[in-house]
C-alpha cells in the first residue's frame, strides 16, 4: 500500500469534490430554475467532458496548460508555475472532468423541488439567497448526495486524465490509481490485490456509513 | 475460385514504438504477399497482460524480450523463445524553439531544466533503458526530481512535444517522423543501457501461425532488415 | 361605518386561462374579507398583491409610514415577494419538510423575536405538537401550523406588514376556528397588521365581523360590512340547517 | 473519421444504457422504497466500480472473463466464445463500469416522489407495477434523464475498461474513443482533432435537443 | 331508521402519536359522515380502510357479495390497497402533475368504461377545464377533479365498491357544494356504491342527510342521524349567524 499516493488521492478527491459543489451548486440552480435555449445549451457543454476518453482530453487540456499556447502561458505567469504536472494541474482536470457528475444530478434534484415550497418562502420574506440554502437545498439533499458521491468516487478512480497531465511524480501527482495501474502493468498483482482491496473496503465502508444516513423511503411530503 | 476467396487477415499486437512504423512496413508486406495486417496498439506490458488473458492475436511484435517471453512461459507460443525482430534507440529530444538548442547530452543538467520526460521504467521497455542510461551516466541522481513519466513511449514524446516538458527521453522510431523532424531536434542517447533487442512470438493459439510465421520470416529478410534504419529502428544483426 | 386610513391601494387587469380579472379594492380595515366562488380569482388577487406573480396591467401601492408602490406596470415597478412587507399562507400548506413545528414557525421571524414563536405555537394550540414532523399532522393541523408561522412572521415586520391568509381555517372545525379567529384578530389589532384573508365559509366571514370584498369572475361584485354583502348567502344557509328539522 | 468505430460506438452506448436501464429501475426504485442496512450496502456496492481505476477494473474482469478462471471458462462454454475481446465482453465491462451513473440519480429521483401521488394511485386501485410506470416514472423523469444522459455519453468516452477487455482490434473492439486515442498516440493531430470536433458537434446537437425539452422551471406541483 | 344490509365491519385499536386509537362502527347507509374535530383521527380511520396504513390491532369486513377480510389483526390477513374494492380521495388532492384533469380522471377508469369520463367531468363542472394541467387550477378546482377521479373509479368497480372522502368539498362554496353533493349522492346511489365521507362542516352533514359517525380522540362518540347526533353543532351555528343581526 502506497500511503503518499493515498494521501494526495484523498486531497484530490476532496478539493476537487469541493470545488465542483463550488461550481456545480450555483450553475444547476440556475439551469433548474428556468428554461430557454440558452440553460439547453449550457447543459448540453456541461456533459460533453464525458464523450471524450479521459487521455484525449487529458491530452487537449495539457497543451492547453503548456507553454505554446496563450492561455498556459498566462497561467502560468500567474500561478508562478506551470499547472502540467503539478497538483495544481490535477485539480484542473478532475474538476473538469468530474462537472457533468457533479452538475446533472443537482439540475435533476432541483427540477424536482415544488415551486410551492419557494413561494412559501418568498411569502415569509426569505430572501432568494436565504431560500436557496434553506428550502431548496435541503428539499433536494438526495440529488447534492448523489452529486458529492459521484464526483468523489470518479475523481478516486481517474486515471487518465491524471495520468495525462500528471505526469506520474511520486508523492505530487502519483494517485493511487495510477500506483495500483503501475502495479498492475508491472505483473505485481499481489501489490495490485492488496492495494484494490484496501481501496474497495474503505470505499465501501464510507458510502455505507453514508447511506445508511439516508432518509427513508419514498418522500414524505405535503400529500399523505 | 482462388480469386474470390476472401483477403487473408494477421491479427497484430504491436507496442507503442512501433505506431510510426507498422504503417509503412503493413503496407509493404500487404504490397508483397496481399495479406492484410490488423494491428493493435499499446505498451508492451498491457499487450503481454491482455495475451496472457486470451487477447486472440496471431503475433505480438513487443518492445523489448522480457514481455515476450512471459507469453513463452506461459505456454501460449508455439516458439521456444522469442525471435528478436529489430533493434531500438533511445534519443534526447528538444523542441526547436527551445533554449536549450542546440541540443546534447549535457543539456540533461542545465539549470533551466525543469521536466524530463521519460517512459515508465516498470512496463516501457523505452522507459527501462532511458533510467538505465541516466544511472550509467551518474546523471541519475541530479535529475530524478525532474523526471515525469507517460505511461508509453508515444505519451513520453507527448509530454516535451507540448512543451510541458523541455526534454525528451523519446524512441528513435518517434524523433525520426516527419512530424517531430520538423518541429525538434535529437542527439542518440550513448548506447551505455542494455541492448533494446525488440522480440516477437507468435501464438500457439492462432488459426493463422504459418501466415504470422510468415510475416516474422518476412521482417527478417535481408530486404527489410535493410530497411530497419530508415524507420528508426536497427537491424538485428 | 367609521372611515380610517387605507392602508391598500389594489388594482389589476389581466387575462388567465378563460378568466379576464378587472378588479380594483382599497384595504381601510383592520380585517378584510375576500369571499367568492371556486375558480373566481380569490388566491390570483393574493399572489398579485404578495409579488408571486406579475398582472398584465395594474398598480398595488402599500400606504405605511412611507408610501411604496410595490407593483407599477405602467413604469414596470415590480418589488419581489420578500422586499415588499407582506406575509402570505398559501391555499394549501407547504411546510418545509425537513423543519419540525417550531422550526416552520420560527422560519419567518427574526431571532431577536424568538419570543413570538412560543407564543404562536400556544395560540395556535400547537405546543403540544412543537417538535413533530409536518408528515405526522393532519390536515388540520397543518392548516394552523401554516397560518401561525405567516402571522408569526407578519407582527415581527418592522415597518409595518399586511398578512394574507388563502383560506386559513377550511380544514378546522367551528368551535377551534371561531376561538383562533377571535384570538387571532386581537393578537395582530394589537400590532397593527392588517390582515386580508380568502374565505368561501359565510360563517367565517359573520365570526369575523369584517369587511367583506365580494368577488366573482375575476371582478368586485360588491364591498361593505359582512351583514350586508352577505345577506343573502346567510339566509340560504340557515334555510339549509332548518329545512330537515321541519322534514322530520 | 473512423466510420466503423463510430457505428461500433453507437451500437455499444445504445446497448449498455439499455442493458443499464434494465437493470438500474429496479435496482433503484427497490433501495428507494424502503430503508435499511441491506439497501445502505447494496447502494455502497454499486458505486465501487468507480473508485478503481477503469484499467484496473478492465483488467480484474480479463482475468476474470478469460481462460485462466473457472467463471471465464463457463461462460466461454455458454456463450461460445470468451466474452472477453468481443462486443459482448465490452457490453459487460461498460453496463459495471457505468452502473453507478445509471442508479445513482435514479434513487435521488425517486426519492422525491411523493408518498402521497403513490398511495392516491393504489387509493385508485393501481396495481404497484402499475403505480410504478404510471406515477413514479413521469414524476422521476428528471433522475432517468440524469442516468440515460450519464450513462451513454459515459460509455461514448470510456476508454480504460474498453482498451483493457477489448484489445483494442480494429472493427471488432475498437471503439471511436480508442481509435481516437490511437491517432492522438500516432501524432496523427488533425485526424485526432477532426474526430473530436465530430464528437463533440455530434453530442452537443444531440444533448441541446434533450435539454431543450426539458419542462420549464423547478417543478410544479401542487402547493403553489 | 329502516335497518338496511351492513356493507362493512370496522374495529381499530392503534397507538399514533398521542393518539389512542379504541374505534369500532357498521357501515349500513348508502352514505355514512365522519364528523370530528381537527386531530381526531378522521383521516387515519380512512387510510386503514383504504389499506394505507396497518393498525395495531383490529378488523375490517367488507360485506359484498361475497364476505371479504381485508384486515384481521389476528391472523395476520392484510389485503393491499389496490386489491380492495375501495377508492379514495385523500384529504389534499394529489392530482398526477403531468396528466391533463381528463387523464386523471381517466387513470382509475378501465378503458372500456370511458364514458364515465365524460360524465364526471360534467357533473363536476369540469368540463371547461378536461384538458388543463393540474398546476394551472385553483384550490376548489384542483378539490373536485379529485373527488370526480375517485368517483368515477368507484363507479367502474365492478364487484362493489366502497368510496372514501376525506373532506371533499372543503374547498368549495356552498351554492356549488350543494348542487355537487345533491348530484354525487344520486349518481353513487344509482350504481349502489356506499359512501364513507369525511367532515368539520354540519352544514355538508346536514345537506347530505346522512348517517353521522361523531368521533373524538381516536373513539366513536355517537352514530346516527344527523339531527340527532349533531344538533349541538346546528344551534351553535344559528346563533352564530344570528348574533350580528342582532348586534347592530
Ligand atoms: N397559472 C395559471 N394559468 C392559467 N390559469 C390559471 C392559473 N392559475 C389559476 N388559473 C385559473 O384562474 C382561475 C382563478 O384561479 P384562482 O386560483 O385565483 O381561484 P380561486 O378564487 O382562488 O378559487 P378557489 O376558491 O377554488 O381556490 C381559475 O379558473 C384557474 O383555473
Ligand atoms: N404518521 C403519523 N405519525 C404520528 N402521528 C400521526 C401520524 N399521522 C397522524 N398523526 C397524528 O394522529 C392524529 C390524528 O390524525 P388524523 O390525520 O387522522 O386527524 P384528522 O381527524 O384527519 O384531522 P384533520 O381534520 O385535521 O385532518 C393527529 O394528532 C396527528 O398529529
Ligand atoms: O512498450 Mo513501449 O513502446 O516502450 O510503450
Ligand atoms: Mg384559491
Ligand atoms: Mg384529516
Amino acid at each position: 500500500m502506497d500511503f503518499e499516493a493515498l494521501w494526495l488521492t484523498l486531497r484530490l478527491a476532496t478539493g476537487t469534490t469541493a470545488i465542483l459543489l463550488a461550481v456545480a451548486l450555483p450553475l444547476a440552480w440556475w439551469i433548474a430554475s428556468g428554461k430557454g435555449a440558452g440553460r439547453a445549451v449550457v447543459q448540453a457543454v456541461v456533459a460533453l467532458p464525458l464523450v471524450l476518453p479521459p487521455t484525449v482530453l487529458g491530452f487537449y487540456l495539457l497543451v492547453m496548460l503548456g507553454p505554446l499556447t496563450a492561455p498556459g502561458r498566462l497561467l502560468t505567469r500567474l500561478f508562478g508555475h506551470s499547472l502540467s504536472f503539478s497538483f495544481s494541474g490535477l485539480l484542473v482536470g478532475s474538476v473538469l472532468y468530474s462537472l457533468p457528475f457533479a452538475v446533472q444530478p443537482l439540475v435533476a434534484g432541483f427540477g424536482m423541488v415544488d415551486r410551492g415550497y419557494i413561494e412559501a418562502s418568498a411569502g415569509l420574506g426569505a430572501s432568494p439567497w436565504r431560500t436557496f440554502w434553506s428550502v431548496v437545498m435541503p428539499l433536494s439533499r438526495g440529488g447534492l448526495l448523489t452529486s458529492a458521491v459521484l464526483a468523489f468516487t470518479h475523481t478516486v478512480g481517474e486515471f487518465g486524465v491524471v495520468l495525462m497531465i500528471g505526469g506520474n511524480i511520486p508523492g505530487a501527482t502519483q494517485t493511487l490509481s495510477i500506483s495500483l495501474y503501475d502495479q498492475v502493468q508491472d505483473f505485481n498483482y499481489k501489490a495490485a490485490n492488496q492495494t484494490a482491496l484496501v481501496l474497495v473496503a474503505v470505499s465501501l465502508a464510507a458510502l455505507i456509513v453514508i447511506y445508511s444516513r439516508r432518509e427513508s423511503g419514498v418522500g414524505r411530503g405535503e400529500l399523505v | 475460385a482462388e480469386a474470390q476467396a476472401p483477403q487473408k487477415e494477421l491479427h497484430v499486437a504491436a507496442a507503442a514504438d512501433l505506431q510510426p512504423v507498422m504503417p509503412v512496413l503493413a503496407a509493404a508486406y500487404e504490397h508483397a504477399t496481399g495479406v492484410k495486417l490488423i494491428v493493435s496498439y499499446g505498451s508492451s506490458a498491457t499487450l503481454a497482460t491482455q495475451i496472457l488473458n486470451g487477447a486472440p492475436m496471431d503475433i505480438f511484435l513487443a518492445a523489448d524480450f522480457v514481455f515476450p517471453e512471459k507469453v513463452v512461459a506461459a505456454g501460449l507460443s508455439d516458439m521456444k523463445e522469442p525471435t528478436a525482430y529489430a533493434k531500438g534507440a533511445l534519443v534526447l529530444w528538444a523542441r526547436k524553439d527551445s533554449p536549450l538548442q542546440p541540443i546534447s547530452m549535457e543539456k540533461l543538467t542545465d539549470p533551466r531544466v525543469t521536466r524530463i520526460a521519460i517512459a515508465n521504467e516498470l512496463h516501457a521497455p523505452y522507459g527501462r533503458a532511458a533510467v538505465a542510461a541516466l544511472k550509467k551516466l551518474n546523471l541519475y541522481d541530479k535529475v530524478s526530481s525532474h523526471l515525469v513519466v507517460a505511461e508509453n513511449i508515444a505519451q513520453t514524446a507527448q509530454f516535451v512535444e507540448s512543451g510541458n516538458a523541455q526534454l525528451g527521453l523519446i524512441s528513435l522510431t518517434t524523433a525520426n517522423t516527419e512530424h517531430f523532424r520538423q518541429i525538434g531536434t535529437y542527439v542518440l542517447v550513448p548506447t551505455v543501457y542494455p541492448e533494446m533487442r525488440q522480440c516477437a512470438v507468435v501464438m500457439a493459439k492462432s488459426e493463422h501461425r504459418d501466415d504470422a510465421h510468415a510475416f516474422l520470416d518476412w521482417l527478417l529478410t535481408p530486404a527489410v532488415q535493410g530497411n530497419m534504419s530508415k524507420l528508426g529502428l536497427a537491424a538485428v544483426q | 361605518m367609521s372611515e380610517t386610513a387605507t392602508y391598500l391601494n389594489f388594482s389589476m387587469r389581466h387575462r388567465q386561462g378563460t378568466l379576464a380579472f378587472d378588479a380594483a379594492f382599497a384595504l381601510s380595515r383592520p380585517w378584510t374579507v375576500l369571499f367568492g366562488p371556486s375558480g373566481s380569482g380569490k388566491t390570483t388577487v393574493l399572489r398579485a398583491i404578495a409579488g408571486l406573480m406579475r398582472p398584465d396591467e395594474g398598480r398595488v401601492v402599500w400606504r405605511g409610514a412611507v408610501e411604496t408602490t410595490w407593483f407599477e406596470s405602467a413604469d414596470g415597478t415590480f418589488l419581489p415577494a420578500y422586499r415588499r412587507g407582506v406575509r402570505l399562507a398559501a391555499q394549501v400548506a407547504a411546510l418545509f419538510p425537513s423543519r419540525t413545528v417550531r422550526q416552520n414557525i420560527a422560519y419567518g421571524v427574526p431571532s431577536a423575536s424568538a419570543a413570538i414563536v412560543d407564543e404562536a405555537l400556544e395560540r395556535f394550540h400547537l405546543t403540544g405538537l412543537a417538535e413533530s414532523m409536518p408528515w405526522k399532522l393532519s390536515g388540520g393541523e397543518r392548516q394552523r401550523v401554516a397560518v401561525a408561522r405567516a402571522a408569526a412572521s407578519a407582527i415581527t415586520v418592522e415597518t409595518g406588514s399586511l398578512l394574507l391568509l388563502d383560506e386559513p381555517f377550511a380544514g378546522l372545525h367551528l368551535s377551534l376556528r371561531d376561538e383562533l379567529l377571535d384570538d387571532l384578530r386581537g393578537w395582530l389589532a394589537a400590532r397593527k397588521t392588517p390582515v386580508l384573508s380568502v374565505t368561501h365559509d359565510v360563517g367565517e366571514a359573520f365570526q369575523l365581523d369584517a369587511e367583506v370584498i365580494k368577488f366573482a369572475d375575476g371582478r368586485v361584485v360588491e364591498q361593505g360590512p359582512v351583514e350586508t354583502v352577505l345577506a343573502e348567502e346567510r339566509t340560504r344557509l340557515m334555510e339549509q340547517l332548518s329545512r330537515l328539522q321541519q322534514k322530520r
